[in-house]
């Protein structure tokens, strides 16, 4: 057992951190410090930077053309980013569809559809949740239907996020109504400009759009985007929720939260209160202990074992201190969290905000949009449900 | 001791409830949201209820009513997430008639019963946070008239107001004073706040004012009591329909082939929720009750004690009730997530709990410090 | 509403006050203050005091001798005995199976069994919970078969609260096993001098033995012991659960330990911590909330309405409170709780105690003992499910 | 970066592991406590299995071995629920080993390695709560030999002890003494502790003591972070065996005609337990990796923090332990409850939750605090 990272991983973290400082955008970076609002071209922007780096496949296998790096680096590699400010990557190409493709799509498929993803140029959006079928996801009803050489989809996908700028979607679709539920469904990429599909912006509480409905009416998808064999999209699908993602926990980003609240909290005279700054220290060791569970997966995951009755824990705990920072952050600032001023929300407003700090603009409407941490992803009831059944069979 | 409404409270009560599912629907209210968090139709609506100056002495024009019949109002208002400020209308009434000279309260009382005036509180500053004394406030006499300058934050409904009621340093002393619309060197910017509701920024820049009262930090103080009470009492209302809202949905929500109302541990959730709720209401009733108490320690101590327990219940049952909706719960478009944004408020709104957790623990008495 | 009591009402507690402070022994007032252990003569001479007043039966009907107070009177008294540091009145007779013998009981059994509750001379335990049956107890095996003019009385029950001093004990026995589970229960009175009754104390995890297992072996039973009518048991049972019992949440004596708290605290320097103190104060509003959801009922049974969404609501938070001040107590003698040193918890103990107070060595054993509240009279899980039952239908 | 156990560890484990499951049976722990609290026997046993001095240098004739060797101990040790003070050994040799000079070392280590000496440090005085230092315990030099006066409270087996480790003041600052059994002036009476372990009163009247270090205070400190840890590494082995000891009982309760493991709200309370239990575990890897931390601010905050977490862990698992066994968990013949005392009396040993609160608290580091 050994807490310190070897010279090796030190020496790969200095230069990880020298490149991000050299290439994330100042602004970008600002913006995600202050947790002010994204464009798309920020986004994006910053996964085509990586991509050219051939960083945003961090994760894949060197002959897919990811590079290679241990689940240390890995995890040293996202520490970096979060810490320096950058925006999230986009997990629906890279993390989750691409993975999908290299293990059951043909080698037409991975040829046409990898390289896109691992330069940033092309917006994957994730089509799985329907209004009926949340943690039931079974029992989905868009249905793709099988006419000569190409599939006629039908049905509506929910709470898809940033939908609104996909260029693809990858779906799971109903092709037979046969035995259990799971045993019809198929695995499809849909080009997002297809005729007959349309994207609905969800308005979320805290005003923004974030996730979108999809709908479907007889949009023609070539059989040639089937990803496998029809019927056994299920099987995919599990493989990509399975796929270890210590990431999950984002322990990384809820470091830097933490410093910012600390920050925050000094600012408005509140490290001197003894009952703020104990807040504050709970959750600090959360965040730490946190840590620490995320480093036991990533060191049971680099010797081949199988950590999995603790990764179970890494949504629930991550999430909730998601949740608990967001919150504190909000109560630092107290009343003056409470103007909701939509301009002031974005970088660069130049009016006078009624706490004097417009960065407290984006405080209670943060607070509110990570509700969701703990429902999206499969609800910590389901992830309580799975690691109960790892205690108690 | 007796916990028993009144047939009158019970009547108000039902009068009110029936307002508020007949002529504020959700659709109604998100247009007022649209239209910046305010209806004087609203108010108008809410006077001729029969509401506005409840509690003002009838000699002085009021109706006269008590303590309980301003929660019950409260409750019923916060069911429907009533935006317009009406606990300012208490608080205003409450000032005016107990601290104002007779031409003040002849000028002003009368046009707030009716619903003509509105009459809102200045109080929050900038970096004062929780803190209600005034600190960068200032008024100042000359030739026999008061002049006040400084600024003031989350004024509610502030730019749409008739009058306010503006806490200023007097030689040194907390004094309160009354500034009227148009009044010179009055700038105020509206704005809305995160519960759909409108707030003001406020400057005075040598703007004449009236002065209520030199004994200005315990009318403040006061005013402060029925505003957490009134925190209390809506806090209560917004939660009863949190739980109806909450109900409905496991009922009908199903997954897996069933209905998730099923599943026992969203069961016991629930009946946490309901704790919380009575613990909230309990507390909310005990803080009315006490808003008169003579001993001025065990006021406060009584006034923080109902506050924490509120936020301690709010907080519970909003994050709870979004949690037990799954996705629907963080939209804009269902009105679960609009309870929950208001229970947040209100948490935030007259000292949070870690504020008056303080006020209880630093005041703590040796005996139990409880009833009887 | 108005939370002041009434002139009336605190006349009424000034007399129990000053009858309580003439009549309560100082010796047995001093261990209950100080929760050292109680002799069986401590409660029952306690119980015999009242009895001779006529207020052991204080919650009974005048027809049936009891004072005939309100709602509130009866919490007044329970009060005024609390804060007084009474002991406990056992309730097995007086609050459990009189009202059943009231209810169900011919004028024979009311006439013999009543007057000895009433005055405390013969002291009643419970015979409900069996080794297999405790939150499911319509599963209960013991036996009662009707041979000739008495029943014959096989099996075990346990849990039973004090039974070591038991003179008679009230059963839920089975006599048939027909039809449903609860359709075959009867109701029984047994003396337990009978041959074929044997009690075995059962220690608990704080060293004390304050429950018993309660064994029958062929124990004859005259049928004239049988309340109301064979089989009929499960319904006379019910009404003895869903009797109105407000005192279930203990909130007197709450108020009374939450004093006790404070005393122990400022003791031990912890006055000026405000990390403890902050403690204490959520304490506080907790038992002033109960105390007030306590009053709602009361109220509410005044005025003869039924409180029962609120009413289940007590045992849960009431339960919890008394874990929580046992817990607090614990911490405030920090270290000087774990010396387990049997002797120093009987009064008039004169050894050294290693925190230098003897009365400390109670803390931690109540704290252990208290983990108890949550557990039995419903244990708080059911009790939740009674709660969800009225919010979700 | 490395969490994993090497091959070394893992058979150490086995080998402690077996030897309770063996030796100590919940039988032969009851007569033990009966007894008294401890048993010679069983540290004789510990001792030919290895485990004394294990962290002393094997230059000094300890094993040589390092921190995870002993929080492995501790935690199989924990497990068995093990009465007897192991932790005693490791910080009573780290004292001796690295502050005493040759002629000390050369008089103990070597019987507390073969296990016939059983040292142990008394340091709680009354009135002092969670106050690491000495302050009613005098030391004082005259002709040479050190005397040292004063009492201590709960010292670990501390009548049945061969030679204690007695901090005392010496001209105001503190210093580290070791008392032989048989030096006069000596009293000791012993009891049991809460969860069946024996402890001391001790009293010390003018008693000839040796000099250890005059360098008490970080030597004490870094006693009690080994205390701490092995607090840690104990709770996360009893709570172990608390998680498989409820598993088993849900799997084979029936209530309602199912096994109530079935029941989604226990098995929700399940999974929070192993959330607990894991944290715990991953805090306690923690404070011993950081045992030897050179930087003395973030040594101290980081044991704090692992004893922190250990706290709430201990008490949620212990608590729930019992709550979802029902009236056997409260029982004294049943296991169960001995783990949920032991896990008691582990959280209100060097320092409760609160007290180490206060530390991370009023010590915190305005960047993330955390690893990296």
């Amino acid at each position: 057992m050994d807490l310190n990272y070897t010279p090796q991983e030190q020496a790969f973290r200095q230069e990880v951190r020298q490149w991000v400082q050299a290439h994330l955008p100042k602004d970008v970076a600002y913006k995600v410090h202050n947790n002010l609002r994204l464009s798309r071209d920020d986004m994006q922007g910053w996964a085509k930077i990586l991509g050219k780096k051939g960083w945003l496949a961090y994760g894949w296998p060197q002959e897919f053309g990811g590079p290679g790096w241990t689940a240390v680096e890995r995890h040293l590699f996202e520490e970096e980013c979060a810490l320096a400010g950058a925006p999230r990557i986009i997990p629906f190409g890279p993390v989750m569809v691409a993975p999908v493709i290299m293990a059951y799509g043909n080698a037409e498929q991975q040829k046409r559809f990898l390289p896109g993803i691992a330069s940033g140029e092309v917006w994957w959006s994730q089509g799985y949740s329907e209004p009926g079928s949340g943690s039931d996801l079974a029992s989905l009803k868009t249905r793709a239907e099988r006419v000569g050489d190409h599939y006629v989809v039908n049905g509506q996908k929910t709470w898809t996020t940033l939908g609104q700028y996909g260029d693809w979607i990858f779906c799971l679709v109903r092709t037979s109504t046969e035995g259990k539920p799971q045993t019809g469904i198929s695995f499809l990429l849909i080009d997002m400009t297809s005729p007959g599909v349309t994207v609905r912006p969800i308005k979320l509480l805290d005003g923004e759009c974030e996730v979108n409905e999809v709908f479907f009416d007889n949009v023609k998808v070539p059989a040639e985007n089937l990803i496998g064999e029809e019927n056994q999209g299920w099987t995919y699908a599990k493989h990509l929720l399975s796929h270890e993602r210590t990431n999950i926990a984002d322990v990384n980003r809820s470091k830097r939260e933490l410093e910012r609240l600390k920050r925050i909290a000094k600012q408005q005279g509140l490290w001197e209160d003894v009952r703020f700054r104990d807040e504050i220290a709970k959750l600090e060791v959360d965040v730490l202990a946190l840590e620490m569970m995320v480093l036991r997966v990533l060191s049971a995951v680099s010797s081949g074992r199988n950590p999995l009755d603790i990764a179970g824990l890494l949504k629930i705990k991550g999430s909730e201190i998601q949740q608990r920072y967001s919150e504190l952050l909000m109560l630092a600032a107290g009343p003056y969290s409470l103007p909701f001023i939509e301009e002031a929300m974005s970088a660069g407003w130049q009016g006078d905000f009624p706490g004097g700090d417009a960065t407290m603009s984006v405080l209670a409407p943060t607070y509110f949009n990570f509700r969701k941490t703990t429902i999206y992803g499969g609800s910590n009831e389901v992830q309580r449900n799975i690691v109960a059944q790892t205690v108690l069979g | 001791m007796d916990f028993n409404f009144s047939d009158d409270q019970l009547q108000l009560r039902e009068a009110v409830r029936k307002w508020v599912e007949k002529a504020y629907s959700f659709e109604r209210r998100k247009g007022i949201v649209a239209s910046g968090g305010f209806d004087r139709a609203v108010w108008q609506e809410l006077a001729e209820l029969g509401l506005m100056g409840l509690t003002v002495p009838e000699a002085q024009g009021g109706m006269g009513m008590g303590a309980i019949e301003a929660m019950v109002v409260l409750e019923e208002l916060g069911q429907g997430l009533v935006l317009e400020p009406y606990a300012q209308a208490l608080l205003a009434g409450d000032v005016l008639a107990q601290h104002a000279d007779a031409a003040l309260q002849q000028a002003w009382l009368a046009p707030l019963t009716s619903g003509e005036a509105l009459i809102v509180l200045a109080s929050q500053e900038r970096g004062a946070r929780y803190q209600l004394e005034p600190v960068g406030t200032q008024a100042e006499q000359s030739a026999g008239t008061y002049h006040i300058s400084g600024q003031k934050s989350l004024v509610p409904a502030g730019d749409l107001a008739d009058a306010w009621i503006v806490p200023a340093l007097l030689q040194g002393e907390t004094a309160l004073f009354l500034v009227e619309k148009g009044a010179s060197g009055v700038q105020a910017d509206g704005y809305l706040t995160q519960d759909g509701s409108r707030a003001a920024e406020m400057r005075f820049a040598k703007t004449p004012a009236k002065l209520i009262t030199t004994n200005g930090s315990a009318a403040l103080q006061q005013a402060a009591y029925i505003g957490i009470a009134s925190v209390c009492a809506s806090g209560v209302g917004v939660m009863d329909k949190t739980l109806l809202l909450t109900a409905d949905y496991l009922n009908q929500r199903k997954q897996f082939g069933v209905v998730i109302a099923n599943f026992q541990a969203l069961r016991h959730r629930m009946a946490d929720m309901k704790m919380q709720l009575e613990l909230g209401r309990s507390m909310s009733y005990y803080a009315w009750l006490k808003l008169d108490e003579p001993e001025a320690v065990e006021r406060k101590l009584a006034l923080s004690r109902a506050k924490y327990q509120l936020g301690q219940s709010m907080r519970f049952v909003g994050q709870q009730a979004v949690q037990l909706h799954g996705g629907i719960g963080v939209t804009d478009e269902y009105i679960g997530s609009h309870y929950f944004k208001t229970l947040t408020q209100l948490e935030i709104s007259w000292g949070d709990s870690l504020h008056h957790l303080g006020i209880i623990s630093d005041n703590m008495q040796e005996t139990a410090g409880v009833a009887a």
